[in-house]
């Protein structure tokens, strides 16, 4: 491949799942308005609040850790999408390879404690306490599926597992072929977007919105901007596994959309678990159905 | 007599012990010692062929006693472990040089007895390494152990009783493999590798079980394997300061050199795989891959409760030993690799991560995780290190623990393990938690009254810290660099070898390379960093500037979350902590102690007569019937 | 030279009666006699080992020719253990000067002479005369030591002792029932034919559990600990180190050359197992130094027999390296014990006070542990390579307890050294560690060093005691040197 | 000094038009994405769950409620204060970001209310803190309140509402009615005044008497800068 059309997917890679995430938030704030009969924010809404969020005359550090997790925060997610193939661009994903790309997607989650835990307070730490077992919890399924899928297509490699689906058409797709790794992994996405019912780290009643109690202005517009990209590297994920991935950007996109649909509606209907609930629900239903699931693969 | 390499090491390295005796207690002593450390280096250096071939330099010296051969040489296999002893030996010696001895000494500390005991740690090691056949392995192979025991008994009190716990476990150990080698030595009728090559093909299932189980305990004791663990956290954490980041980096790895010679290269996985336990599904290869796994999970989830950041530390170094039996038990090019790998990973970060917390312990005086927080505005140096270092322990990108952990996800997802696989994956989400603990508790957090004034610590000991760190990295960046000494590895010890290139590795079913994926990681934090400070500019607050519900924060409240870290995990899983490995060693002792009881007694009673008398009428009785 | 053998045990035995009459008249004259008489002795031996051809050779004493007389056999084996004594029986004199020195002085005498008797003796009746001899001037010695508590000991072990001499001679008594001789060579020209039978074995095991008193055979064998620990400290080391040794090189001498029974070596082998827990077991709970090293001197005797229960050369050279080493490490240990009476929590923070002393407890205890490169590793070797080839499983057994009692007794030694290295006491403890004696400590840095010579030369040694070893294991030898070449006057 | 229209508002000098769009988009977007941080004070509070929830929906208005005052805009002030409570406001008012926007709601807090006899109420909310916009009532009904928010976005938009500035460039005046109500030793976290020196928002009245008042027992408020330390003296003791 040429240096430039590599570099130019470099860059568009990422940008592209900025603007996706956005609108995956917009989709997710409109499906909240519609289940709670409300009319919900406008297009353009994650955009204002992202600009706000910047545009703050003061900002309020706690140190140069607290910054640095922030970057962390957005770096990571940026490095990662560059290894999850979109239609037509492959970007770095057959040097990395699914296990590399789960790893990296938790480079934002340590950058983002390091940021919380130098802003001394100890909700910050607790929420960050939490969301840490909060990913115990879900990990354990997410790996049982990853594991299922990357030993069925005989390979780590993302590229190959698309290819793989879209050669064999509908019936090759992951969801066909091992629909309990889906339902489950399904589950453990759900559990990762960290929306209700497993959102035990945020719990804004509880402990002040946990990791973001201390983060004002551009701190916490950079979350704003991570959420945009963890929403949309959890979704495609899920696609490249089980939907085939895309052959063109519509289907790649409206699967993206559809399966984020699914925990997002559920996710307004439910009050919070309390933390060992949840691992007992992640390490029960998902786990068991990931195992199946796997002695099925084998 | 032309002296060869392996004589100039070993002369080398007699020579540092020797000094440290003779010099232990003069001003330099540090200094000197360590610079002996770096010739030993240098004279590792000089073999670096070994490295990257399959050819053996021998030593100079060979002995016969008593029909037995003695003699010594070097191999990659040797080397490899040797450089990282060596390495780390250097590295820590130079960490202890100046102001921390000054300390140390301060503290009622013997300086002599420690620079010897860790020359001698490094003389037996190497020794060890350096064993060319079973008899001379086993001698190295006590003396490490007792000059191990000598490191770890010399802070007195607690440490005394860590170690006295150790030499009994090692010493059971030891007579297991004793015992195996007298079976061995029965089966091939000489001690020799290569009598015992062939001999194994001959062997007997039975013959061929008892010699795994002896030496498979034997030497697990000292990697602290399940379960046999018990002893290694104590022993480790009590150790001094740099004298633990030396052991956490490679003295219970000699247990998996020993494994790697006896049972990988002698015995060959192919013989071990071919033991099946009756009745079960399972073989003698499966059980050492469970027993790594659960070597990895459950001293990771005890680590997490840890309050001491050293007893965290050293709980961790049993964990990832677990990782390295994983690997090299799948026993494909990338399970070797990986397990082989994570040898030098783990001695890298381990050293660094002990090193850390000693610093925050020489500044601040404690290591309780509830006594510290908020250093790292005063020990930023410090804090990046340990920064480094869990990264390295946690298995994330870029640091080079991660490779060597992915190696191992990949030989298991290969081989369709995937119950060890998922296991592999508990123990590093396990250790992601405890290691934020571990950085949160120390560094993060509210700063102290007390520890206002803290300096970080000097440069003596942050250039050995920083260095560690440097390599922690390079080597995660380009794995290539340890990988092609771990295939020559995997070479000497039989094992398949892995496709490596500088940045990783290549394979049909997916490759990895790290230079990529570390410069786009890099490359989104400078688009971070470009989008976080184009944003305006920020103001620094006081750390009592903080949300508190509408409180008034002051400095003589605590405002810090560190106790009971993980509390609703643990409202889940508290209850799965049994203890059960400390009741069994309870037992163990307390039958022990049963039976003494009993034959103390039996010595006590003044009836000495009635036993002579019943005990010649017996064997009269037996005879006659 | 040859001749002057006869000197080693008639020159102690005469100087024992001599010595209270000569004390009483000239007290400066009598405490060189002793040593004097030891001195001798050893060159004696010495010479004999240095000069001697190597061969074993055989004394007729009285000039009746064996087997109707008494013989002394002279293999390099009796040697070597009759130089020890001689040896032994000079490093642990009894200086000491009080109302009871000529008394203790004479009874040592009588005590070397006698174990040396032990040594050379080549007649089982004879044995059993130095046997009683043996047995009754450790009696005067212990007794001598005149504390309560050794008077108790004493006579526990005195009664033992007795109803064990009962026994050897009821055994002996049997045998020559049988055969009408007593001589050994004589019986083991014999022994196939008629001593192979259930007859032989019961008179085997009369003699064995008779003379297991002495060699602390695990059930006749509690006088062990509460004598050695109420016995002065040098008599305990001589004791331990050297007589029980001796008993257990007449148990052997019987085995090798007269009962080939297998049911004799399983006897042994399973006493000596029991021995070793009930020994290893025991000292692991000992609360004072003294009880400790008994214990675990019926624990290496236990490993001992289990060595004497190996069938071939490579057992003997394993009873030896054992013995020997043994009679080093125990030796050295007593003395070092000498003042270290009392609860075990006295030796706190010793090692600051006496390095020495502690460096020397690490290296004993480290040899006796087997620790490489000192000679209890090769000792220790040599027997369990030995013990793994054998095929009956209860051999196996053995070298597990063997493994086992290795690591309890690790453990409770180094719980010791431990405490000698503690520095900071705890509270409540203050430190008021004994110090060790001038003379003992020096003592037990001769043993010390002996034991590094010994580490060094371990090759050339090894090899000796291996040409020793397949000495002592020749029947034919010994027939041939006793019966067909004799010395003295042929009949 | 108490009255919005007496804030002078200051032109943007900036020439450059891009900047001027840049600008405009700015305050488009702060109008157009409002966080609400309602402390509940009184009885007006409960008038705001129905101008969240689907019968008024706040949310088309892009305002949305928040949890800490680090990450809110609007600080929303439903009710009476007692002195207690506004310590508790004023600790929270501070920690919010500028730009940062206070609304009165109910007329406790334009002038005490039922409780204007009361001795432990704050009267006038704006003597203490810059106010950007009333809402009157008893309570006012949600209507009231959203076409209030209505008409700050409005302001915010056309930048008019900057009264957040205030509080920086006159910080004696409002720390001056603070020492009278709490005593002579009040005291924030918050280092107001390194503050607007930091951020180029220095007044006349920025410095004052009460000020000087505060930094005479203050307590040290310097962030813990990151230091090595290695070229520090030992504290001598």
């Amino acid at each position: 491949m040429a240096p430039m059309e590599l570099i130019l997917e470099l860059t568009l890679m990422p940008l592209i799942a900025f603007l996706v995430g956005m609108m995956m938030v917009l989709m997710m704030r409109r499906i909240a308005a519609k289940i709670q009969r409300r009319v919900g924010p406008p297009l353009l809404q994650p955009l204002y609040d992202i600009v706000k969020l910047h545009s703050k005359r003061t900002q309020i550090s706690h140190g140069l850790i607290h910054d640095i997790g922030i970057i962390m925060a957005m770096g990571g997610y940026i490095a990662a999408e560059t290894l999850l193939p979109v239609p037509g661009m492959n970007g770095i994903a057959e040097k990395g390879g699914i296990i590399t790309l789960l790893y990296l997607m938790m480079i934002p989650s340590l950058g983002l404690a390091l940021g919380v835990g130098q802003c001394a307070n100890p909700n910050g730490s607790i929420g960050i306490a939490r969301a840490l077992t909060a990913m115990l919890a879900y990990d354990i399924p997410l790996v049982i599926v990853i594991f299922g899928v990357a030993y069925a297509a005989g390979t780590t490699n993302l590229v190959d597992i698309i290819a793989q689906q879209q050669a064999g058409g509908f019936a090759a797709w992951g969801a066909v072929e091992m629909p309990l790794l889906a339902i489950a992994g399904l589950i453990a996405m759900h559990a990762s977007l960290g929306k209700q019912p497993f959102e035990i780290y945020i719990a804004p009643a509880e402990i002040a919105t946990g990791p973001m109690v201390e983060m004002s202005g551009k701190y916490l517009g950079g979350l704003f901007v991570m959420q945009c990209f963890q929403l949309y590297t959890t979704s495609v994920l899920y696609v490249s596994l089980f939907l085939g991935g895309g052959t063109t950007w519509f289907d790649f996109l409206l699967k993206s959309f559809l399966v984020l649909a699914i925990p997002v509606s559920i996710a307004y209907l439910f009050p919070r678990y309390r933390t060992e609930d949840l691992l007992r629900l992640m390490w029960k239903w998902p786990v068991m159905l990931g195992l199946i699931g796997v002695a099925f693969v084998l | 007599m032309i002296l060869t390499p392996l004589d100039e090491l070993l002369l080398f390295s007699g020579a540092t012990l020797l000094v440290a005796l003779i010099l232990g207690r003069g001003l330099a002593a540090g200094w000197m010692v360590t610079i002996l450390y770096g010739g030993q280096l240098l004279t590792l250096i000089k073999m670096a062929a070994l490295g990257y071939s399959d050819t053996i330099i021998h030593a100079s010296i060979n002995f016969e006693i008593m029909g037995q051969s003695l003699s010594w040489r070097f191999d990659a296999l040797s080397w490899f472990f040797a450089l990282i002893t060596v390495a780390s030996a250097l590295l820590s010696s130079w960490f202890s040089c100046g102001e921390w001895e000054r300390s140390f000494k301060q503290h009622g500390g013997n300086i002599w007895l420690y620079h010897s005991a860790m020359a001698l740690n490094v003389f037996t090691m190497l020794i060890l390494l350096a064993s060319g056949d079973l008899l001379s392995l086993f001698i190295g192979w006590e003396l490490v152990s007792w000059a191990g025991f000598l490191l770890m008994a010399m802070a007195g009190g607690v440490a005394t009783r860590a170690a006295m716990r150790y030499i009994t476990y090692a010493m059971a150990g030891g007579m297991a493999v004793f015992g195996g080698i007298a079976l061995v030595y029965v089966a091939a009728g000489s001690l020799q590798y290569e009598a015992i090559l062939t001999a194994v093909d001959q062997m007997s299932t039975t013959q061929l079980w008892m010699l795994v189980v002896m030496f498979g305990s034997g030497f697990g004791i000292k990697m602290g394997l399940l379960p046999f663990h018990l002893w290694q956290a104590p022993a480790y954490a009590e150790t001094p300061g740099p004298g633990s980041a030396f052991l956490g980096a490679i003295s219970s790895r000699m247990g998996l050199f020993a494994i790697l010679l006896v049972l990988v290269k002698l015995f060959g996985i192919v013989n071990i795989d071919s033991l099946k336990i009756p009745f079960t599904l399972i073989d003698a290869r499966d059980l050492l891959a469970w027993i790594a796994v659960f070597t990895i999970i459950l001293p990771t989830f005890t680590a997490m409760k840890q309050n001491d950041a050293r007893h965290l530390l050293a709980w961790h170094g049993i964990g990832q030993g677990g990782y390295m039996l994983l690997g090299v038990v799948v026993a494909d090019a990338m399970g070797g690799a990986g397990g082989l790998l994570h040898v030098f990973n783990h001695a890298t970060y381990q050293a660094a991560l002990f090193m850390a917390v000693t610093a925050v312990i020489h500044r601040t005086g404690t290591s309780d995780l509830n006594k510290l927080g908020g250093l790292v505005v005063r020990m930023p140096l410090s804090f990046v290190v340990l920064l480094v270092g869990i990264i390295g322990l946690a298995g994330l990108p870029p640091m080079n623990g991660f490779v060597s952990k992915w190696l191992v996800y990949r030989s298991l997802l290969n081989e369709g393990m995937p119950l060890l696989f998922l296991a592999a994956v508990i123990g590093t989400l396990g250790t992601i938690l405890s290691v934020y603990k571990l950085i949160h508790n120390i560094f993060l957090g509210q700063l102290r009254i007390e520890h206002e004034q803290v300096k970080e610590a000097p440069w003596s000991m942050m250039v050995p810290m920083l260095i560690l760190a440097a390599i922690i990295f390079i080597t995660g960046l380009f794995p290539g660099i340890p990988l092609a000494w771990v295939a020559s590895v995997q070479e000497v010890i039989g094992l398949p070898v892995t496709d490596y290139t500088l940045g990783g590795v290549e394979s049909v079913s997916g490759s990895l390379d790290m230079i990529w994926v570390i410069g786009v990681l890099f490359a989104g934090f400078g688009i971070g960093a470009v989008i976080f400070y184009s944003a305006g500019r920020s103001k620094r607050v006081h750390q009592l500037d903080n949300y508190a519900g509408g409180h008034f924060l002051s400095a003589d409240v605590r405002y810090q979350y560190s106790d009971n870290f993980y509390a609703g995990l643990m409202h889940l899983i508290g209850g799965w902590y049994r203890g059960s490995f400390l009741w069994l060693e309870k037992s163990v002792t307390s039958l022990v102690d049963f039976i003494s009881l009993v034959m103390q007694g039996l010595y006590r009673r003044a009836n000495a007569e009635f036993y002579l008398l019943s005990t010649a009428l017996f064997v009269i009785a037996w005879v006659v019937i | 030279m040859n001749e002057h053998l006869m000197l080693t045990i008639a020159l102690p035995l005469l100087g024992a009666f001599l010595l209270p009459i000569i004390m009483r008249s000239s007290l400066a004259m009598g405490v060189w006699i002793g040593p004097a008489i030891l001195g001798y002795g050893c060159w004696i031996l010495g010479n004999l080992w240095l000069h001697g051809n190597g061969q074993p050779f055989s004394i007729a004493i009285g000039g009746f020719a064996p087997p109707i007389g008494i013989n002394l056999y002279v293999d390099a084996m009796a040697l070597l253990f009759a130089f020890a004594t001689q040896l032994l029986g000079l490093i642990f004199w009894p200086f000491r000067l009080d109302q009871d020195t000529p008394k203790r002085q004479a009874l040592m005498l009588l005590l070397v002479a006698s174990s040396t008797g032990l040594a050379l003796s080549g007649d089982l009746f004879n044995l059993y005369v130095f046997y009683e001899l043996v047995a009754v001037s450790t009696f005067g010695l212990i007794a001598a030591s005149s504390s309560g508590a050794a008077y108790v000991a004493t006579i526990r072990y005195l009664i033992l002792s007795g109803i064990g001499s009962v026994l050897t001679l009821f055994g002996i008594a049997l045998i020559y029932a049988q055969t009408g001789t007593l001589n050994l060579a004589h019986l083991a020209q014999l022994a196939p034919d008629q001593l192979n039978n259930d007859l032989g074995l019961a008179a085997f095991l009369a003699i064995l559990i008779g003379i297991g008193v002495k060699a602390e055979l695990f059930p006749v064998n509690t006088w062990v600990p509460e004598v050695y620990a109420t016995a002065a400290s040098r008599l305990s080391a001589f004791l331990a180190g050297l007589v029980s040794k001796l008993a257990m090189l007449v148990i052997l001498r019987l085995l090798l050359l007269i009962f080939h029974q297998p049911e004799a070596t399983q006897v042994i082998l399973i006493l000596g197992i029991l021995g070793v827990i009930s020994g290893e077991f025991a000292a692991w709970r000992a609360k004072d130094m003294r009880r400790m090293l008994a214990f675990s001197s019926i624990g290496q005797l236990g490993v001992i027999f289990i060595a004497v229960a190996l069938p071939d050369e490579r057992g003997v050279l394993a009873v030896l390296a054992l013995s020997l080493h043994h009679m080093l490490i125990k030796s050295g240990l007593f003395m070092l014990a000498d003042h270290w009476g009392g609860s075990l929590d006295r030796l706190r923070g010793l090692a600051a006070t006496s390095p020495l002393a502690g460096g020397l407890f690490v290296l004993f205890a480290l040899s006796l542990v087997g620790m490489p490169p000192l000679p209890g590793f090769w000792a220790k070797f040599t027997l369990i390579t030995e013990l793994a080839g054998q095929t009956d499983p209860l051999y196996m057994i053995g070298l597990l307890v063997f493994l086992l009692a290795t690591v309890i007794e690790a453990s409770y030694l180094f719980r010791v050294a431990a405490k000698m290295y503690q520095t900071k006491p705890t509270e409540n403890v203050r430190i008021n560690a004994p110090d060790s004696g001038g003379l003992s400590l020096t003592t037990a840095s001769l043993f010390g060093a002996g034991l590094i010579a010994v580490t060094v030369m371990v090759s050339p040694l090894g090899e000796a005691l291996q040409a020793v070893a397949a000495q002592a294991q020749d029947v034919d030898l010994y027939i041939q040197t006793v019966l067909q070449q004799p010395l003295g006057e042929r009949q | 000094m108490s009255s919005i229209n007496q804030i002078p508002v200051i032109e943007a000098k900036r020439g450059n038009p891009l900047s001027k769009v840049f600008d405009e988009l700015v305050r488009f977007c702060r109008s157009r994405s409002l966080f609400i941080l309602h402390y509940c004070t009184g009885c007006g509070a409960i008038e705001l769950p129905p101008a969240m929830t689907s019968r008024f929906d706040m949310e088309r208005l892009g305002i949305q409620p928040m949890v800490s005052p680090r990450q809110a805009d609007i600080l929303l002030i439903t009710g009476y204060v007692s002195i207690k409570t506004l310590k508790r406001v004023i600790l929270t008012y501070e920690q919010m970001g500028s730009p940062k926007y206070v609304i009165g709601i109910c007329s406790c807090t334009v002038n005490g209310g039922m409780y204007w006899q009361s001795y432990a109420t704050a009267k006038k909310l704006d003597e203490y803190m810059p106010v950007d916009l009333y809402i009157a009532g008893c309570m006012p009904r949600p209507e009231a309140v959203i076409a209030g928010l209505q008409q700050l976005m409005n302001r915010i938009q056309s930048g008019e509402a900057n009264s957040w500035e205030d509080y920086f460039r006159n910080y004696d005046y409002y720390l001056g009615n603070q020492q009278k109500l709490f005593g002579d030793n009040w005291q924030t976290p918050t280092d107001i005044i390194t503050e607007a020196k930091h951020y180029n928002l220095m007044g006349e009245g920025t410095f004052g008497e009460h000020t000087r008042l505060l930094e005479q027992h203050q307590k040290p408020l310097e962030a813990l800068d990151m230091r090595l330390g290695h070229n520090l003296k030992e504290p001598t003791e």
